[in-house]
């Protein structure tokens, strides 16, 4: 069975999804989406395993040789992300039944988690596939898993902010379509590798110029680049709690996945970064991102609107430490990529916490939670101070590198715009933290007692995920680096 | 010649464009998704053009032909015509649910009830 | 030859899409989309895309109108004239547009023989499929088998997009006293209205299956298979709620088994990729089914494609059902409070 | 006790955490808390005291936890500079533990378990950075020592409190992020490692420009040295109950922001390079300005506390000043100036918060006549004046002397003269407070006798401490060859 | 004969076309509502209908022939119940029939 692991990392949830149906009783359900959850991890820790052995794992589906069917791809960057996703659903899974058994109606809920183990299985499938058009279809089917999840939420904001995403993203979508239609065009081929090989023949026709044009478009709206991120907060901001926390730490790390897979191996690093000035886009872009982002995250008095914006401004980051183009700036991003999935998710989760006990999450409700909520508030002062990037937690360790990066090319003024765009960070973690423990609940507040375990478990696993790779960074460091090396051609 | 082995594809650029047109433009949320089928739609046709060859024929293959068109664009035309309805029909349950919820499905209006004041 | 053809429908084309814009009227719009819809269907077949064509009747003429209607029908049909000029959106689609003129200059001349997309990938498909599936409809063997997996990922995007319906328009349905009551009345107050279209469509509707059935299994031959069958399934049985009420069809086909069936159809589909798996093949390699691996090919298309039509029949009902449903009214009610 | 000296090294550090956790756990034993605060005060600097003497005997010490980044460990070695400051931290950590006991219970303080164990946790990192054997492990002490302190400075909660906070903890936290981590980035990237080692980790060959930056880049992200403009913090945190200020803002924090500054200098830069830089002369006059203006500012606080701040931030110059004239008296001079001033200023507070517990007066206006009441206290407040000026019999003197001493080696005639101005305007802003404390003049105010002296274990606290002061100037040996040390042979053993 | 059957074919064609023509002339030209659905209701059956016959004499093919008379035996079932359908929608929505020509 181990030869099938691409594939079943993928058809495992996907499968598991329509079997829900059947199911019916939430609390069953939920086992169930647990369980299937914590085995796409297994079997993403196994696949990981293999690729550091191996290299890339290449699947042929329906046993036709690409680029006549269509492979499955799996290498060191795929591998990564795949544990990323597969770690952080089955976490957030743990918490999921007790809030959503407050947010969203009865009749529903089993329905959540089909479209919750589609999306898994959406964005899993985009990231091992290695057919273009394929990716096209695993985008649409976590599209609109995510599009109909976000319309769960509570109030009717979320609707009007799921359709706007919706909107946006078919855009996006269907520009990469147009993209990909372009490629096959000149080409022929709708396999990357084969892509790959072919396209540096018409590398120099204005076609293939449009083609990667458009694809940029497309997966800058995808990945909420400032400044097509206006989709962003209201989607996250409305969306179910722990479907903010799943999204904030996988979805947009998928995008950027797809950035990264078509720059490096479709199109080729040579042509995205040499031919065409994607580098300053995106650099002044993230630069933007960063300070817009981390700017509007002061004024935001919904907590989850404050923490969507901060990652706007992270993304940011991501998109600087990608623009440098070297193994060193690529190693940051992926870093950061890990580093940024564990704190959103920790303090996604224990906002979601912070809703199922109090209500709501508006700052004024945050008043003496220090003291009533002790250990869901000391998880969001660790993400925070993640954010910031103080010692001893990840933060500090994907800034450092995002710096070193920085200097090594000698970009001087950006290490400086990126050390100070973390002290933004500060300014708005510090707003939550304070009042939180040094202001008294308001009189008219009742009191609130801490989460229940089924919180503070996921909650504290992320929480010491974030200090525990902030002290002891081999793993991340090491997955990182053989993941830029793989990208740049260079022997590990 | 350029005209002749170009034109279609103009004009097909510009049906997708009055499609992303009223996308953008209009501020009803039905006519935005009725713009969203003309463009997607739109860029099926650009695939099919892509797929079709001079003097060849519908891709079911018997002895008495022998210049088939390029199947591929049909079959990924096909995923993709599935994936538009998908979308329609999930945007027009949003909508139905903003009407009940907002009473209006007037981009403006929408928005001038989410916040009052600005 | 073609030019003619093109010139006339592309221009017809244009002409709809530039109608479309400027109308104000939903309804008008609609029903434009729709003749958008079968016009490029027309032009899918003189592109010898003979599939693609019926599948974009079935859904761009057919289904979606009738989600669209629906859907105006729960939300009113007027709009409401847009104050400010869009400039810059006229900005944003010249640029898009202007980009894309410009990547013409280098493509490859329409119909062309030898061009790359023609060359590469798909000769194969055309010379070897015959003995490699078996069946002539190389569109079919590219669909269910070389490319099968894309198909798979199309059955579930639909079938998501029928579980978002649902999480978004599902009502308890009513208690069955109510039901009834309700039933009778309805039937009472159409009987006499809609006398003509009853006894047309009952006389309709089993053809409308038969030919559905049709499209499913001789798919493998011609133009066809179990998306456009799953769609024309549908159709026959909301033809049927549109006549005879809602409820009444609710009876004849209960939502949660539908339900159920829509899932079904997805199961079916990834069990036979499950199977082969477990003949120790690769997922959805049909050689291992049978001994022989045409017979093979044979059986894995047919019973996927039959999964497919399982799950689009039953999703369309389903979305159709809880728009309707959506108010507890008939849906021909609505076109009288218009 | 027979304990190899790497594992008191690491106790060292290690002890405070555990014993926060343990203050933790007896929130509800008061007894107990302080008592177990005390005690590890005590292990601790009998910890420190024995690695002392081996390093009288020549020994040199390391240990390692394990490595954060490639390259970069979390390293510990101990060296005289270090030595120095650990002492003066440990010993003060049990006295202030006494005196805030007194202090925060007469003063029925809440959240007292708060305070303690982010006392203990300050602690542990203040030994971390004395001991630390590389920038990284110092700039992460230093960082988690600023976020250890925040709820010390908040902890009344009240409006005001939280106002000074914020100021305290943007200053610090951004000035360290900004510039520190910047100036980190850069010497781990031009000079390929960030061990301090002895004469600097710089080549010869190194680009004066860029060191010069780095060197302005180190001196302004060090905020906790508060050179102006980056002081604001400092009296900011004075909203903090007195202990607090005592040992954080008159020795623990503020000293550990100019033994940053000194040993950065020491052992980044080196002294000969460091004499070489262009930025070092502008710096050196900017250090200057801070001492003179700051002591201005501090004549006209009439809130004791503020005063007090103020004089520190002055006095933090002449360390930052020591340190940066790049001679071996100048550094001398600095370093033991971190100790006298420590034991001065320290003592000035205990005062303060005496004063404060037994007579609730913050206003040096309101103190006229105290003396008849409080003799103790006023006379220890005269003394300790004494050593912050640097007048004999106290402490102060000799490190004042050195300073002076390096100005003439290296010619500074404008810094001199800034030390001898600065000297009278300490005259100026402290001594009237004692004299009129004891000949209130001709205006004399009705005095209640209802007030007595502070509590007993403050009041032995604030002996102790000013006692020490008298003590230094007598017999400043081992002090001075540790200072001496520092530049003769840094590896350790002083001869 | 094979001749003379084909241009009957073309014949019924081309009269089938200039049929749908005129029918389309006539929804712009006709008053209201109900005239102008008479004109395609009418017309359009009749139109496919010739349309129908004439490509069945072109092509002499078996099942093609069976094919093109279902598809006629459908429009013929539809057309009217379609035209039927949009009157009574008409009726029932209230609009009424214009009876005299507007100037």
């Amino acid at each position: 069975m181990l030869t099938h692991l691409p594939i079943l990392q993928v058809i495992v949830p996907l499968l598991a999804a329509p079997s829900c149906m059947i199911i019916q009783r939430p609390i069953l359900v939920w086992l169930f989406t647990l369980t299937v959850s914590g085995l796409s991890f297994l079997i993403s820790l196994a696949l990981l395993q293999q690729v550091m052995i191996s290299g890339a794992i290449s699947y042929e589906l329906g046993g036709w040789a690409p680029p006549w069917g269509i492979e499955y791809r799996v290498d060191e960057l795929s591998a990564v992300l795949l544990l990323i996703i597969t770690f952080v659903s089955t976490v957030v899974l743990v918490a999921t039944h007790a809030s959503i058994s407050k947010e969203i109606a009865e009749g529903r809920q089993s329905l959540f988690y089909v479209l919750y183990l589609l999306f898994l299985a959406g964005i899993l499938g985009i990231v091992s596939t290695g057919d273009v058009f394929n990716v096209f279809v695993f985008l649409e089917i976590s599209s609109l898993s995510a599009y109909a999840l976000i319309a769960m939420g509570s109030g009717r904001r979320a609707l009007w902010a799921s359709y706007q995403y919706l909107i946006l993203g078919t855009i996006g979508a269907t520009f990469i379509l147009i993209s990909i239609g372009l490629m096959y065009q000149m080409t022929g081929t709708l396999n990357m590798v084969d892509l790959a090989q072919r396209l540096p023949e018409v590398a120099a026709t204005r076609t293939i110029f449009a083609a990667f044009a458009f694809f940029i478009v497309g997966v800058s709206l995808k990945l909420a680049l400032f400044p097509l991120h206006v989709w962003m907060p209201n989607a996250y901001a409305y969306a179910p709690s722990v479907i903010t926390a799943f999204f904030a730490a996988t979805s947009t790390k998928v995008a950027l996945y797809l950035l990264i897979r078509f720059t490096f191996t479709v199109f080729g690093f040579s042509y995205s970064f040499s031919t065409l000035p994607l580098q300053p886009l995106f650099l002044g872009l993230g630069l933007l991102a960063i300070f817009a982002g981390s700017a509007t995250a002061i004024y935001q008095q919904n907590i989850k609107h404050l923490f969507v914006y901060s990652s706007v401004a992270q993304i940011g980051y991501l998109v600087v430490g990608y623009s440098m183009g070297t193994p060193e700036g690529l190693t940051a991003t992926l870093l950061h990529v890990f580093n940024h999935a564990l704190m959103k998710s920790a303090l996604f989760l224990a906002l979601a916490a912070v809703i199922y006990q109090v209500g709501s999450a508006q700052l004024k409700d945050f008043r003496g939670l220090g003291h009533q909520m002790p250990l869901t508030m000391a998880a969001i002062v660790v993400g925070g101070l993640s954010l910031i990037g103080v010692p001893l937690t990840v933060g500090f360790i994907s800034k450092w590198y995002l710096v070193m990066a920085a200097i090594e090319n000698g970009w001087w003024p950006v290490a400086i715009l990126i050390v100070l765009g973390s002290l933004l960070a500060i300014a708005y973690v510090w707003r939550l933290v304070e009042t939180a423990y040094f202001s008294d609940p308001t009189p008219e507040a009742n009191p609130v007692s801490e989460a229940p375990l089924a919180f503070l478990l996921p909650l504290w696993v992320l929480a010491g995920a974030n200090i525990y790779f902030g002290v002891d960074t081999r793993l991340s460091l090491h997955l990182a680096q053989a993941v830029s090396q793989s990208l740049f051609g260079v022997s590990p | 010649m350029m005209i002749l082995g170009l034109y279609s594809y103009w004009i097909v650029i510009a049906l997708m464009m009055i499609g992303l047109y009223i996308i953008i433009a209009q501020g009803n949320l039905i006519k935005k998704i009725v713009g969203l089928g003309i463009f997607q739609t739109s860029v099926f046709i650009f695939y099919i053009t892509v797929g079709k060859v001079e003097g060849g024929t519908a891709p079911i293959l018997a002895e008495a032909y022998s210049q088939y068109s390029n199947p591929l664009p049909h079959v990924l035309i096909l995923t993709a015509i599935v994936v538009g309805i998908a979308t329609t029909a999930l945007g027009l349950a949003l909508i139905v649910r903003i009407k009940e919820s907002y009473g209006s499905i007037e981009e403006s209006e929408i928005q001038e009830k989410d916040n009052p004041k600005c | 030859m073609g030019i003619l053809e093109h010139i006339i429908i592309l221009t017809l084309l244009l002409l709809v899409a530039i109608a479309i814009t400027r109308l104000k009227d939903l309804l008008a719009v609609v029903m434009l989309m729709g003749v958008y819809g079968l016009l490029s269907a027309s032009f899918f077949v003189i592109m010898d895309a003979v599939d693609v064509a019926f599948t974009e009747a079935s859904v761009g003429a057919g289904i979606s109108t009738i989600l669209m209607l629906t859907a105006i029908s729960l939300t009113g049909r007027t709009v409401s004239p847009i104050g400010h000029k869009p400039v810059l959106a006229m900005i944003l689609v010249i640029i898009t547009g202007g980009l894309l003129v410009y990547a013409t200059l280098d493509m490859p001349y329409y119909g062309l023989v030898d061009a790359p997309a023609n060359l590469h990938v798909s000769p194969r498909y055309i010379h070897d499929s015959l003995h490699e599936i078996g069946i002539p409809n190389a569109v079919t063997s590219v669909l269910a088998s070389y490319r099968g997996f894309d198909t798979f990922g199309e059955v579930v995007v639909i079938f998501t997009a029928g579980i978002g319906v649902l999480a978004l328009l599902s009502v308890p349905s009513p208690t069955p006293q109510e039901d009834t009551n309700e039933i009778k009345s309805q039937n009472i107050a159409m009987h006499h209205q809609h006398l003509v279209l009853r006894v047309i469509s009952k006389l309709l509707i089993p053809f409308i299956l038969l030919f559905g059935l049709y499209v499913q299994f001789h798919g493998d031959f011609g133009p066809g298979g179990g998306f456009q069958a799953g769609v024309i399934f549908a159709a026959a049985i909301i033809l049927y709620a549109m006549l005879f009420g809602l409820n009444t069809a609710r009876k004849a086909v209960s939502l949660p088994l539908v339900r159920l069936v829509s899932a079904l159809g997805v199961l079916l589909y990834g069990s036979v990729g499950i199977v082969s798996l477990l003949n120790g093949g690769n997922f959805l390699d049909y050689n291992v089914l049978l001994p022989d691996p045409v017979a093979g090919q044979h059986i894995g298309i047919l019973l996927i494609e039959l999964g497919v039509g399982i799950t689009v029949a039953s999703v369309m009902i389903i979305i159709f059902f809880n728009f309707a449903g959506r108010n507890g009214h008939l849906l021909n009610n609505q076109s009288r409070r218009k | 006790m027979n304990i190899a000296l790497e594992t008191m090294l690491q106790l060292c550090i290690l002890l405070p955490v555990l014993s926060a956790i343990g203050v933790v756990a007896s929130n509800n034993y008061p007894n107990l808390r302080e008592g177990l605060t005390i005690v590890t005060g005590l292990i601790i600097l009998s910890f420190t005291i024995s690695i002392y003497s081996s390093l009288g005997a020549g020994e040199t010490i390391h240990a390692q936890w394990g490595e954060i980044l490639p390259g970069l460990k979390l390293s510990f070695s101990v060296e005289p500079l270090g030595m120095l400051f650990a002492l003066v931290a440990s010993f003060l950590w049990p006295v202030t533990t006494l005196y805030s006991i007194g202090y925060m219970r007469n003063h029925n303080e809440k959240n007292q378990t708060r305070f303690y164990a982010c006392f203990a946790i300050a602690i542990g990192c203040v030994m971390g950075i004395a001991f630390a054997g590389n920038l990284f492990t110092l700039f992460i002490f230093y960082e988690v020592l600023t976020l250890s302190t925040y709820p010390l400075v908040t902890h009344s909660g009240s409006e005001n409190a939280k106002k000074g906070g914020r100021t305290y903890l943007a200053i610090l936290l951004s000035t360290s992020i900004a510039f520190f981590l910047l100036a980190i980035l850069g010497t781990w990237f031009v000079a390929g490692t960030l061990d301090f080692t002895p004469g600097g980790v710089f080549g010869a060959n190194v680009d004066l420009t860029v060191a010069g930056i780095l060197l302005a880049l180190f001196i302004f992200g060090i905020g906790k040295a508060a050179i102006m403009p980056f002081h604001r913090w400092l009296p900011a945190a004075m909203v903090a109950p007195t202990p607090v200020s005592a040992l954080l803002h008159a020795v623990a924090v503020v000293k550990a922001g100019v033994f940053t500054v000194v040993k950065v200098c020491v052992y980044i830069f080196g002294i000969d390079l460091l004499g070489e830089l262009p930025s070092t002369q502008a710096l050196l006059y900017l250090a200057g300005a801070t001492v003179l203006l700051s002591s201005i500012v501090a004549m006209r606080q009439d809130n004791l506390k503020a005063r007090l701040a103020y004089s520190t931030v002055s006095q933090l110059g002449y360390v930052t000043i020591g340190a940066l004239m790049a001679s071996s008296f100048g550094i001398v001079g600095g370093s033991m100036h971190i100790v006298m001033h420590a034991f001065g200023k320290i003592a000035l507070f205990f005062c303060a918060g005496a004063i404060l517990v037994a007579t609730h007066k913050t206003q040096i206006s309101q103190m006229r006549g105290l003396g008849q009441q409080m003799p103790i206290t006023m006379v220890a407040f005269f003394i300790a004046s004494l050593s912050i000026i640097g007048v004999p019999p106290t402490g102060g003197t000799w490190s004042k002397w050195f300073l002076l001493m390096g100005t003439l080696e290296t010619q500074q005639w404008i810094i001199m003269s800034v030390l001898l101005v600065s000297s009278l305007l300490n005259i100026a802003y402290l001594l009237p407070i004692p004299f009129r404390a004891f000949f209130p003049g001709s205006q004399v105010e009705q005095i209640d006798n209802e007030i007595r002296e502070a509590p007993l274990p403050s009041l032995i606290a604030l002996c102790i401490v000013t006692l020490l002061c008298v003590v230094l100037f007598v017999y400043p040996q081992p002090l001075y060859d540790l200072a001496n040390a520092i530049l003769v042979n840094p590896a350790g053993a002083i001869q | 004969m094979e001749i003379i059957i084909s241009w009957l074919g073309t014949l019924c064609l081309f009269a089938g076309s200039v049929l749908a023509i005129i029918s389309g002339i006539g929804i712009f030209r006709f008053p209201d509502f109900y005239t102008r659905m008479h004109a395609v209701g009418v017309s359009d059956t009749l139109v496919t209908g010739l349309i129908v016959i004439g490509l069945v004499l072109q092509i002499p093919d078996g099942i093609v022939i069976v094919k093109l008379l279902l598809i006629l035996l459908m429009t013929l079932l539809i057309n009217p119940t379609a035209s039927h359908a949009l009157a009574k929608a008409a009726i029932l929505s209230g609009l009424q029939p214009t009876l005299t020509k507007k100037k």
